[in-house]
């Protein structure tokens, strides 16, 4: 076990203190220059790993949460968060997999039009937010996910979101003019190729 | 509204095609959510999805809805007018086909219908996480961390000083310094006109005891000055003033 | 060292959660009845004696609290650049030219009322001090500049100030006679056009 130094023990406590997830930055500023903050970060992934409450990185940004495994203790009497309509759901997954995308973009996938109150509900949240506009005619708005989205869905990264490599490999996440065109090259391919054997 | 429908549904994908007709078609989002919860109901894969099987349910679908006289939203007619073009398109042989093919409108259905259908179920995995307030709680009471910001103000000596020097240009009581103009006070007239007029006992016009002078206000200000240094001495006794008639010359003389 | 069990660790997850301070009772509640509340309640109580965190009994409640060695990590002073505004210019202007001075002879020399908010400014940058108070019906308080000041902006002492003379010099002081002479001229210029068009 890693002895417990007064870096560590800054870093535990700041973490401990703050009332949202903290940057290595921003911890580097609570706790002064002189600390490695890296390093005491990752003695304290280590040592709570095996503890009711957990160390976590999400986004670049760290906070203590509670085990997962706690959750049958800590749900009672609790609230559940609102849940979320399939309208919302679906957004906020076509969003957090093709990010950044426009509304447009959102609707062609849905084949339905957004109303207002979606993007809304997500925004209001905090889990989406405008990420610029799409330099095409008539620079639509461009949508992506925030931190807390990643820290809410216990997600260190986008690289997480749950079977985003097989849907990729898929292809599934290309536009569907995208999927034909590859198609049609696969087959003119395989075309040429039996042309080739016969 | 979307939830309630939604999960409605959801929960009870398996139900009897009648009881489904029963169903407020608001419990689709779209007609593509439709179609992809009729591909649904043909359990293969969305890949091996028959276009053909699934135009007619949805076709057969939507007039099932207009013999029940349910409102249906001109999307769902648009997409079923569309399926039905579809349809045909596919029926027929295939020298006669158009482009696109009616297999590439089928298949850009599919892949449509693949790609909804893959977020739909991201969406739910994503939601299944251990999510924050549900799974995994945050410190209750968290003590804070407070950042005190300390302003550091900045100013430099020349704005003290001009600040000072605009609020005593600003404040001072205005003094008007009126430039000093050529003029001739009255006393000077009064001087000069007893003085010229000791020389003459003829009359003589007020003008021509003024002096010399190319200042236009200078010689207004003299003839002003020396009027009315004329009446003053006029009444003093020490001069004559005769008037010929309206805005005519004033003559002056020495009194006799 | 002990053993870290289950039960440790969701009395370890439900302190962590907890929005107020928990007696005994609470923690058994949440946790449920077979666990041994004490024990664990002791054993977290040593295992965080040592780290940035206590778990520490107030009055019959136990709560996670910052140890108090860390208290620096929980606050900290951040400098930030402002410049000044141009009614506490003008403020301190007229103290370092007129000190001492109460708040209703600057009034008086502005022209303009001054808000509380005015000295407070230049008191907390360290420029102006009160000094006293006049010995006049009210007794108002009256300012005076600080050696800060001074050193500050370089003076030796308040006589290195310029002088009426010297702003008059300077052209700093004289923007609206200059403006009303100009105005003067034009006007007569104008008369004498007109007569001259006679």
């Amino acid at each position: 076990m890693t002895e417990i130094t007064d870096d560590i023990r800054s870093v535990e406590a700041t973490l401990f203190a703050a009332e949202e997830p903290l940057t290595q930055n921003d911890i580097q500023q609570a706790v002064g220059e002189d600390v490695d903050v890296k390093s005491a970060i990752d003695a304290l992934t280590d040592h709570y790993a095996a503890r009711g409450i957990h160390l976590v990185e999400r986004g670049r940004r760290w906070h203590f949460e509670t085990s997962p495994d706690m959750a049958h203790v800590l749900r009672r009497e609790r609230e559940e968060p609102r849940k979320l309509s399939r309208a919302a759901t679906e957004t906020l997954a076509i969003i957090a997999y093709h990010e950044p995308v426009s509304r447009a973009e959102i609707e062609a996938i849905r084949g339905v039009q957004i109303s207002k109150g979606t993007l809304d509900v997500l925004m209001e949240a905090g889990w989406v937010r405008p990420a610029g506009r799409r330099e095409v005619p008539g620079r639509p708005l461009i949508y992506a996910t925030t931190p807390v989205f990643l820290s809410h869905f216990g997600l260190e990264s986008r690289r997480d979101l749950p079977g985003l490599d097989d849907l990729k490999a898929a292809g599934l996440l290309d536009p569907v003019d995208a999927a034909l065109e590859a198609m049609e090259m696969d087959t003119s391919d395989e075309l040429e190729s039996a042309e080739q054997d016969d | 509204m979307d939830a309630v429908t939604g999960e409605m549904f959801e929960d009870a994908p398996e139900v009897a095609e009648s009881e489904r007709l029963t169903l407020d078609l608001d419990g689709w989002e779209g007609p593509l959510d439709l179609l992809l919860s009729l591909a649904r109901t043909q359990k293969v894969d969305l890949r091996e999805i028959s276009i053909l099987e699934l135009v007619e349910q949805y076709l057969a679908f939507i007039t099932d809805a207009k013999a029940l006289k349910l409102e249906i939203a001109a999307d769902y007619l648009v997409m079923a007018a569309w399926l039905a073009y579809l349809k045909s398109c596919l029926l027929l042989p295939k020298e006669e086909q158009e482009d696109p093919s009616p297999e590439e409108l089928a298949l850009r259905l599919q892949l449509r219908l693949q790609r909804l259908n893959a977020m739909r179920e991201a969406g739910a995995r994503v939601m299944a996480r251990n999510r924050i307030g549900r799974d995994v709680f945050l410190r209750g009471a968290p003590e804070g961390i407070r950042v005190v910001r300390k302003s550091l103000w900045q100013a430099e000596l020349y704005d003290i000083i001009s600040a000072y020097g605009q609020i005593r240009a600003r404040t001072e009581p205005a003094v008007h310094v009126v430039a000093l103009r050529p003029v001739m006070t009255l006393e000077a007239a009064l001087e000069r006109l007893e003085r010229m007029l000791g020389h003459s006992v003829e009359w003589a016009a007020l003008q021509s005891f003024l002096p010399e002078s190319d200042d236009r206000g200078y010689r207004k200000s003299a003839l002003a000055s020396s009027f009315v240094a004329a009446l003053e001495l006029a009444r003093q006794g020490k001069a004559q003033l005769k008037q010929a008639d309206h805005f005519a010359d004033l003559m002056v003389r020495k009194p006799e």
